[in-house]
């Protein structure tokens, strides 16, 4: 069953750059699909627009959610959404949560805002998100502030946010791309983990095909504003139909497999 | 014969903290870092984030003066030279940075920060700009902008030309391709590759993206908590890694084929990096090991040769098949 | 923290002390006399000298200083015999006009200066603060635009004219208030508040403008921070958004500069308690200065002073307990 | 960070219709300033020459005629008392007024900058010992501060006296932004980049960090002018200005408080032409950190 | 307008009762007996404490006649008036109830030795028998023993040398009494003990001094206080033209105020245009004249035809436009004002007052000056002190005579144009004498031999042996009316000379509020309000 629909999107901001122009994308529930494109070629802009959180922007075309036009939606009902059947993490988590508070408060925030909750027990489920996505100590370290924790410890705060309300549809922007490699191990196992028990719908937004090469079902690649080859994960890798795809995944260097003397490029230098 | 030979080398911080700005502690940014880098070759040095990397980069060029230690290159203990005496030593000693735009005095026309290294150094240019210039692929028109009217893989290639103007034998390279877009972190790549086969260049590249440290390198250093934990061949590292974290970082490395990254066996490592604040006793890496135990807590592992051209410092590396 | 606050207090005094020398060391340009004022129309030679001593003019600047500095920490007595006079803790001397304690005039000069400074800053607290939110949320609107004109007029206000054309308007022309006197709140609040009003409005014109300016800058910062994307992404309705993740960041820097202006103000608003005839602590400090007083203006100067300080300290406190960054480091 | 050419600066500053009208405004102060004997001498008056016949002394020296006197022969009025000519007065104290802030302006940037630079970029003893002496004379109570020592300096010029004490007391605010901005700049990684190439620290400083904070430092200088016009009027108005019978608009204002009610316009005139010179500096600073912020899009 | 005839507002008498408010634009300096030696402070005192004899309570001339306040008559002289013997009233009684003695009245005057308390007239210290090397009671509590006391009501002073205006002298406040066990030092001058009609309620100085009713004071032997009012707020400290604004709209409170100084220049216009207004302005005469000094010792200003030539080329009409105009006084032609009983020709005259700088251009020519001279004027950094000098340099000006204004904060300027070595050429000035005549005037002004280093008062730094000797010959003078006269004449010698040139008799025009009677400018405090005669009319 389609989750998502989005058709002919385009946004323009005010200054006159077409950002996203002409994008389509498709999502099942409980799927992932990756959305891959090198910087500027309208991810982000994308999945702020699928929430309704731009600004200072046109945005023409269909979003549909679960048989919604989302364009058509106003603020209310979209801020209804948001959070509830649609959350979203992004890229670098230490300046997505507010320093002024601390995390199981910020947690709790997002639970309260959808569920007439008492405060005592929204802290409660906040303190439950952490240990679900991992964090040592819940209890204890649901006091913290933000900046006492690491990096990835970040991330999963971010993460637990997001699922407090078991939302239909993840938005990833980037969920992985400040940390080290490691810890991105660690992020991206939980993230796997959530879709097999949870069967949250994941839209994972990054630039990096391995990350998409492990974890998505479908792939969109983007390059300036559109998808100019989408399908099956293992099509799109094996058989990319377009050159940027090729060029794309050619491009970067590889841990494993033959060592080029020198690195393809992707089209003529700059 | 070496080019550079670092040995034991320390570098410690001061932390103040808070309000009161009262001294915290010290961290322990490089601890006791050992290197080697053969002329004409590249040495790549790969950790993850905070492992002191950037500070071992900076006290090899003398931006930081070191806690103790030597840096012996071309005959000297840099270790030891004022500001003065490293002036001249420097010619032979240059660096490319991160942030290609932070790293260019946006003040400055491209033609100004490419006399800058013979202004500082008193000599009369014996490049002009625009030769300089077309080495790194630029044209020559290029010269009189202002850096911000450059793409950051045209402000990277300024910044390796800076380094080359004085024809050095070493270049320090701190993740000169991190800050840029994948496709052109190829071009850089590409680029650093040739120059060094046109002028027999050595590179100490540090990254921590371990692709782009295979593509370049012909040996390789891995650092883990301000030391290095496995030095080895390009080949061998890949292939054979020694030690437990090597082998983890190897294996968290997505694949860009899904078939293999469905098939292929994770080091999930727990934790994160310690704090460099509070160092664990003994090894390092215990605190995220999955064969650490009680040797490793009371016990610090020295580097040792395990094999021809590989490194480790682990109580219990992997076996070399 | 506790030794904090100590290191805090020696370096607030060491300032307070510096402060100190540097106006000890103006009355040694000055060109009056103290003696020679003291002494009137009818003044012999003689005369001048004997007064001096009086005054413990004849000691060495230094000995005078040294002097000073243990009357503040520990009372002094000038004088001697049966003409002593005891100047308990804090000494700052006496008034070469009025004979009276500097510390007793200083003092007595405070419920008007904190009359004004509190509320004037209640009053463009709310106005500067709620413009500049406003402003920020609206940004490019009529409103904005009309809000940061106005802003930009109040701070291009000399203070001086704003009161002085309020004071025509609202007291010579329309006869709305009385020209302002000093009452006290206890005694009669509603004349206090009349006199209050001109010195309130001609201050928050001022700072009105100010805060505007910094609010709304600040709120664009803090409205473009991730975290408030974060907010509208989880659905909080927009009003927590702007007052829990907007506004709260953007109040820290507004909370600093408050500290400082509201500790200057406190230290006397000299102008405006001029222009009103108001006698406060900034009244006392020009009528000193014009009458060549010079232990009043020793005191006057070293109070202010301590009261920037000090609401440095304070506002440097507040920054602790407001954020958590700096309050778990502390 | 990029920077932005002078000439887009120019354009983006020109493009602000507000900020047009101030540069404007503020040419035209400057030409009025600097014009004054001129435009007295086509008016036919001087600032210092007493009218005895545009008063009334038997009404304590009030104008004769509506709106302070205003009439062919005296086109902004007259004193009261003495009938010097108000428009003489207010071109020759706009000389006066903006002499006076340009000049206090330049040393307070010129030591701010000097010392901001030297701190932010050194850091450590230097940066305490500079940070320390900023503090201090942030808590200073400077106005009363500067209307003792003022008064307690006899003799000499008090226009220079004025620039002196204002000067003195305005650089550690030029200083505070240098400092931040310096310290900021000497973490760069062109810095760096200076120091691998073995500059010395004069080059780095002079060469590699100085020219970065023409920006900042402009943006401090046209946002302190309007500060140091204001302070001047103030210890005018407090009684410690420029001498008499040099004409400034502060001077003006105070001597015109007695008779804000009997004769508004005397007073209205300099305090208009007051607030309107700080308001054009201002918006132009406004605009002018704009138009240097990268960051900031017009609106 | 003359003294005090317009001064009689219409309407209602005065009534026994209510609050009298007066707004002062000064601070009253000190009100201790020992150190009160400015008028304005002595207008006050007087509501406060009595002195041996007093001033009478009347508008214009008559209100300069010395008469009885605690003393049965004005003193009686003998010994060649070298001893004056004062008897006090019967009755005449402190605060507290317990009587004034002679005590009282004799240790008021010794305390004027110490040196804590340096402020008031130099009289005591330079007329008594002993005064050079007594210091006062605190440091030498045996006293003065030229100050007698044979009974509880008798006073004899000593003196070293014949003055026959004691028993005007005994008129300042410091021969009040003062009660030895209420001396509080330096602290007596915020309170100090009540012989008058009121007492001190509170005193913040700067800020405000009430007075309520003192109930000991016995009103049948006081012939000059009316003590009408039940309390009076003296508001300190206020600004002028806030003062001037208030009693102009003289609503609420303000109906029943006075003013303590005259209006202001700007204020001048609205009340004279106003009828109501005008008939609320109480115009009084002073004995205060002014005058621009001339540094007699410096070059070119010890040419007698360069000061003449100054004294031309004065513009005294625009000297008094910067006060107010003719409001506020008349032009001076001499140096003794009409109000103290002189009428004088004026040696250097010009139309209106206006000056007459061609005159004055021929004088400078005499004397080689021709091409001008550049002159430096020390003026006091107030907005009347600039104005007055703005207004002789322009006036100078016309002449060729260029002056620079040196101006010195209103603090200093006493002592900086009273220190002989810092002095320049030019300084505006002025002298009231401090009991009408010109005995307190002209001798201390004029003297050559009282030309002193610092503290001196002889600004043109006059030094002529001529005029030394008529001071002399003049003290000697047993008859006053002769020594009115020769005083008289003796100025126009001093003119001749040109050391200084008057401009302005001062006149004071002050505004009263709608419900005030009793009203008139009381000559010896420069023409302020006599305030113990002022009562409200309901
Ligand atoms: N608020 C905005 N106003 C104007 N242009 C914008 C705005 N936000 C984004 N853009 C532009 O839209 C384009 C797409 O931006 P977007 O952030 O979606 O790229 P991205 O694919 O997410 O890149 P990255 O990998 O760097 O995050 C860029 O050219 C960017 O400059
Ligand atoms: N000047 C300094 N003062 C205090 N601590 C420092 C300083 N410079 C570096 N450190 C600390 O030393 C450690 C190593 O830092 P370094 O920058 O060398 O790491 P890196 O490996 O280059 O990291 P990255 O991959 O993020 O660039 C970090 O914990 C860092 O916080
Ligand atoms: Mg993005
Ligand atoms: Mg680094």
């Amino acid at each position: 069953m389609t989750l998502l629909t989005v058709r002919d999107l385009a946004v323009e901001f005010r200054s006159g750059v077409r950002a996203v122009d002409g994008l389509d994308l498709d999502l099942d529930a409980g799927q992932v699909l990756g959305v891959v494109g090198e910087s500027g070629s309208g991810k982000s802009v994308t999945s702020l627009a699928v929430l309704g959180l731009l600004r200072d922007a046109r945005v023409s075309g269909e979003i549909r959610f679960d048989g919604r036009e989302l364009t058509a939606l106003d603020q209310r009902s979209l801020r209804r959404l948001r959070g509830d059947r649609i959350a979203m993490i992004f890229q670098d988590p230490l300046s997505c949560l507010n320093p002024y508070y601390s995390v199981a408060f910020q947690i709790a925030e997002a639970y309260r805002a959808h569920h007439r909750a008492g405060r005592k027990q929204a802290q409660r489920i906040a303190v439950r998100m952490l240990e679900r996505v991992g964090i040592p100590e819940p209890e204890r370290r649901a006091k913290a502030y933000p900046h006492e924790f690491s990096g990835g410890m970040r991330q999963r705060v971010m993460i637990a946010m997001a699922l407090c309300l078991e939302p239909d549809l993840l938005i990833a922007d980037e969920p992985t791309t400040a940390l080290d490699v490691t810890v991105q191990a660690q992020i991206l196992q939980l993230l796997r983990e959530l879709r097999e028990e949870a069967g949250t719908a994941i839209m994972l937004i990054t630039h990096d095909m391995g990350v998409v090469a492990g974890l998505a079902d479908q792939v969109a690649v983007m390059h300036q504003g559109r998808a100019v080859e989408r399908g099956p994960v293992r099509d799109v890798f094996h058989r990319p139909q377009q050159a940027y795809t090729r060029g794309l995944l050619a491009c970067v260097p590889r841990i494993d497999g033959p060592l080029p003397d020198r690195l393809p490029t992707l089209g003529a230098a700059e | 014969m070496s080019l550079l030979e670092v040995r034991n080398l320390v570098k410690r911080f001061p932390v103040r903290h808070g309000l009161t700005r009262r001294l915290a502690g010290h961290v322990t940014a490089v601890d006791g870092v050992c290197l080697v880098v053969r002329p004409g070759e590249t040495l790549g040095l790969v950790g993850e984030s905070g492992c002191g990397k950037s500070t071992v980069a900076k006290l090899i060029t003398r931006l930081e003066r070191p806690t103790s230690g030597s840096i012996q290159f071309a005959g000297r203990d840099l270790a030891e030279l004022d500001a003065a005496a490293l002036r001249p030593v420097r010619r032979d000693l240059q660096m490319v940075f991160q942030d290609p735009f932070s790293s260019l005095n946006p003040r400055h026309t491209v033609r100004q920060i490419l006399a800058g290294p013979y202004r500082y150094q008193g000599l009369e240019p014996d490049q002009p700009a625009e030769e300089l210039l077309g080495r790194v692929g630029l044209r020559p028109e290029h010269a009189d902008r202002h850096p911000h009217e450059f793409s950051g893989g045209q402000a990277q290639r300024i910044g390796i030309a800076r380094a080359l103007a004085l024809r050095p034998k070493l270049v320090v390279c701190d993740e000169p391709v991190s800050a840029l877009d994948v496709s052109v972190q190829a071009q850089i790549l590409n680029l650093l590759k040739d120059l060094q086969d046109e002028y027999g260049l050595s590179y100490l590249f540090i990254a921590h993206d371990l692709g782009a440290v295979r593509q370049i390198s012909s040996r390789i250093a891995v650092m883990y908590l301000g030391s290095i934990v496995e030095t080895a061949d390009r080949d061998t590292l890949f292939a054979h890694p020694a030690h437990p974290y090597t082998h983890a970082l190897l294996s968290a490395v997505p694949l860009p084929d899904p078939d293999l990254e469905a098939s292929r066996g994770r080091i999930v490592l727990h934790g994160d990096l310690p704090s460099p604040l509070d160092p664990p006793s003994g090894c390092g890496f215990r605190t995220r090991c999955p064969k650490a135990d009680e040797l490793c807590a009371a016990e610090r592992p020295q580097l040792r040769t395990i094999a021809p051209g590989q490194q480790v410092a682990c109580h219990y590396p992997e076996r070399t098949p | 923290m506790i030794l904090y606050l100590l290191r805090r207090l020696a370096v607030t005094t060491a300032i307070l002390l510096v402060v100190c020398a540097a106006t000890f060391a103006i009355f040694y340009l000055m060109p009056a006399d103290p003696a020679q004022g003291a002494c009137g129309k009818a003044c012999s030679p003689e005369r001048i000298a004997e007064i001096r001593t009086t005054l413990g003019l004849n000691h060495s600047p230094l000995v005078q200083f040294r002097d000073y500095l243990a009357g503040i920490v520990s009372g002094r007595t000038y004088g001697s015999g049966a003409q002593a006079v005891n100047c308990p803790f804090p000494c700052l001397g006496f008034s070469f006009q009025t004979d009276q304690p500097v510390w007793q005039l200083l003092t007595g000069r405070l419920p008007v200066s904190f009359s004004i400074a509190i509320g004037a800053a209640v009053l463009w607290l709310a106005v500067g603060v709620g413009a500049g939110v406003v402003s920020a949320l609206r940004r490019g609107s009529l409103w904005d635009r009309a809000a940061m004109t106005a802003a930009l007029g109040g701070v291009s206000l000399p203070i001086y004219f704003t009161a002085l054309v309020l004071q025509y308007l609202l007291v010579v022309q329309f006869e709305l208030l009385p020209y302002p006197q000093a009452v006290p709140f206890t005694a009669d609040p509603v004349g206090w508040a009349q006199s209050m009003v001109m010195p309130w409005i001609t201050l928050a014109m001022l700072y009105a403008g100010i805060y505007a300016r910094v609010t709304r800058g600040e709120m664009l910062e803090s409205l473009g921070q991730n975290y408030v994307r974060t907010a509208r992404a989880k659905g909080l309705p927009e009003i927590t958004v702007v007052r829990r993740h907007a506004l709260r960041p953007a109040l820290m820097p507004i909370v600093t500069i408050f500290g400082m202006d509201l500790g200057a103000l406190l230290g006397g608003a000299l102008i405006t308690e001029s222009v009103f005839g108001l006698p406060g602590v900034g009244k006392l400090a020009a009528d000193a200065i014009a009458s060549a007083d010079q232990p009043v203006i020793l005191g006057v100067t070293l109070f202010a002073a301590a009261f920037v300080v000090l609401a440095n300290l304070l506002v440097d406190l507040v920054y602790a307990v407001l954020d958590p960054r700096v309050r778990a480091l502390g | 960070m990029t920077v932005l050419s002078q000439v887009t600066v120019l354009r983006r500053l020109l493009a602000q219709r507000s900020a047009a009208l101030a540069l404007a405004v503020v040419a035209g102060l400057v030409l009025v300033a600097v014009a004054a004997p001129l435009i007295t001498w086509i008016a036919g008056s001087s600032p210092t020459a007493f009218h005895g016949d545009a008063v009334d002394p038997a009404l304590g020296g009030l104008p004769r005629g509506a709106a302070g006197g205003i009439s062919t022969r005296h086109w902004l009025g007259v004193e009261p008392v003495n009938g010097r000519d108000v428009l003489a007065r207010v071109v020759y104290g706009a000389q006066v007024s903006l002499l006076i802030a340009v000049l206090a302006t330049a040393l307070s940037v010129v030591l701010g900058t000097a010392l901001g630079l030297v701190a932010g970029f050194f850091g450590g003893w230097v940066d305490t010992a500079i940070g320390r002496t900023m503090d201090l004379l942030l808590s200073f109570p400077s106005l009363i501060f500067m209307i003792a020592l003022i008064s307690a300096a006899p003799g000499v010029d008090r226009r220079l006296l004025l620039v002196v004490v204002l000067g003195f007391f305005g650089w550690p605010y030029v200083g505070r932004i240098v400092r931040g901005q310096a310290m900021v700049l000497a973490r760069g990684e062109f810095v760096a980049a200076a120091r691998v190439l073995g500059a010395s620290r004069r080059a780095l400083l002079l060469r590699e960090v100085l020219p970065n904070l023409t920006g900042p430092v402009l943006v401090v200088a046209t946002m302190s002018i309007p500060g140091y016009i204001a302070t001047e009027a103030g210890l005018s108005f407090l009684g410690v200005g420029v001498q008499a019978p040099t004409p400034s608009w502060g001077q003006m204002i105070a001597t015109a408080v007695p008779w804000y009610a009997a004769d508004p316009a005397y007073f209205l005139i300099p305090g208009a032409f007051l607030f309107v010179t700080v308001l054009a500096f201002n918006v132009l600073g406004d605009a002018v950190r704009d138009a240097l912020d990268p960051r900031s899009k017009r609106r | 307008t003359g003294g005090g005839a317009g001064a009689t507002v219409t309407g209602a008498a005065a009534v026994k009762g209510g609050t009298l408010h007066v707004l002062s634009t000064l601070d009253l300096e000190h009100l201790d007996p020992a150190r009160n030696y400015v008028t304005s402070s002595q207008d006050v005192s007087r509501l406060v404490y009595r002195t041996l004899t007093t001033f009478a309570a009347a508008p214009g001339q008559a209100g300069g006649k010395i008469v009885p306040d605690l003393a049965t008559d004005t003193g009686r002289p003998s010994d060649g008036a070298k001893t004056w013997t004062f008897t006090l009233k019967q009755g005449v009684k402190f605060e507290d109830g317990r009587p004034i003695t002679s005590k009282d009245v004799k240790y008021g005057v010794e305390r004027t030795f110490a040196a804590e308390l340096p402020e008031g007239p130099p009289y005591a210290r330079t007329w008594l028998a002993g005064g050079e090397s007594y210091k006062g009671p605190y440091k030498d509590p045996a006293g003065l023993a030229s100050i007698e006391t044979p009974d509880s009501s008798t006073v004899v002073f000593h003196l070293n040398r014949p003055v026959a205006d004691f028993g005007s002298a005994a008129s300042l406040p410091m021969f009040a009494p003062v009660p030895q066990d209420k001396d509080t030092g330096v602290n007596y001058d915020s309170r100090p003990f009540s012989s008058g009609p009121y007492k001190i309620d509170s005193f913040e100085p700067k800020k405000q001094l009430t007075l309520v009713r003192n109930t000991s004071w016995d009103p049948a032997t006081d012939t000059v206080r009316k003590g009408l009012p039940d309390k009076v707020v003296i508001d300190l400290g206020l600004d002028a033209a806030v003062v001037d604004q208030r009693l102009i709209a003289g609503q609420g409170e303000d109906a029943n105020a006075v003013a303590l100084e005259p209006i202001g220049p700007a204020s001048v216009g609205r009340v004279l245009n106003d009828p109501q207004l005008k008939s609320r302005l109480v115009t009084g005469d002073s004995i205060n004249t002014r005058y621009l000094s001339i540094n007699t010792k410096h070059k070119p200003l010890d040419d007698v035809r360069v000061r003449q030539a100054i004294a031309y080329a004065l513009d005294k009409d625009a000297l008094r436009t910067t006060r107010g105009g003719p409001i506020a006084g008349d032009l001076a032609t001499s140096l003794l004002p009409p109000s103290l009983g002189y009428q004088a020709e004026d040696p250097y005259p010009s139309k209106d007052g206006k000056g007459d700088p061609d005159r004055a251009k021929a004088l400078l020519a005499e004397a080689g000056r021709a091409s001008g001279l550049t002159l430096t004027l020390d003026a006091p950094a107030s907005t009347a002190g600039k104005a007055q000098a703005e207004a002789v340099q322009a006036s100078l000006g016309r002449a060729g005579i260029t002056v620079k204004i040196n101006e010195i904060s209103t603090s200093a300027f006493y002592s900086t144009v009273g220190n002989t070595s810092q002095e320049h050429d030019l300084v505006i000035a002025g002298w009231s004498p401090d009991w009408p005549g010109a005995s307190t005037y002209l001798p201390i002004v004029f003297d050559g031999r009282l030309i002193t280093g610092q503290g001196n008062n002889n600004y043109s730094q006059y030094d002529s042996p001529a005029v030394d000797a008529q001071i002399d010959r003049i003290a000697a003078m047993g008859d006053p009316a002769a020594a009115q006269a020769a005083y008289g004449q003796l100025a126009q010698q001093i003119m001749q000379d040109a050391p200084v040139v008057p401009f302005l008799w001062d006149k004071a025009p002050i505004l009263v509020g709608p419900n005030v009677a009793g009203a008139y400018g009381h000559i010896a405090y420069v023409g302020r309000l006599d305030l113990v005669s002022l009562g409200l009319r309901k």
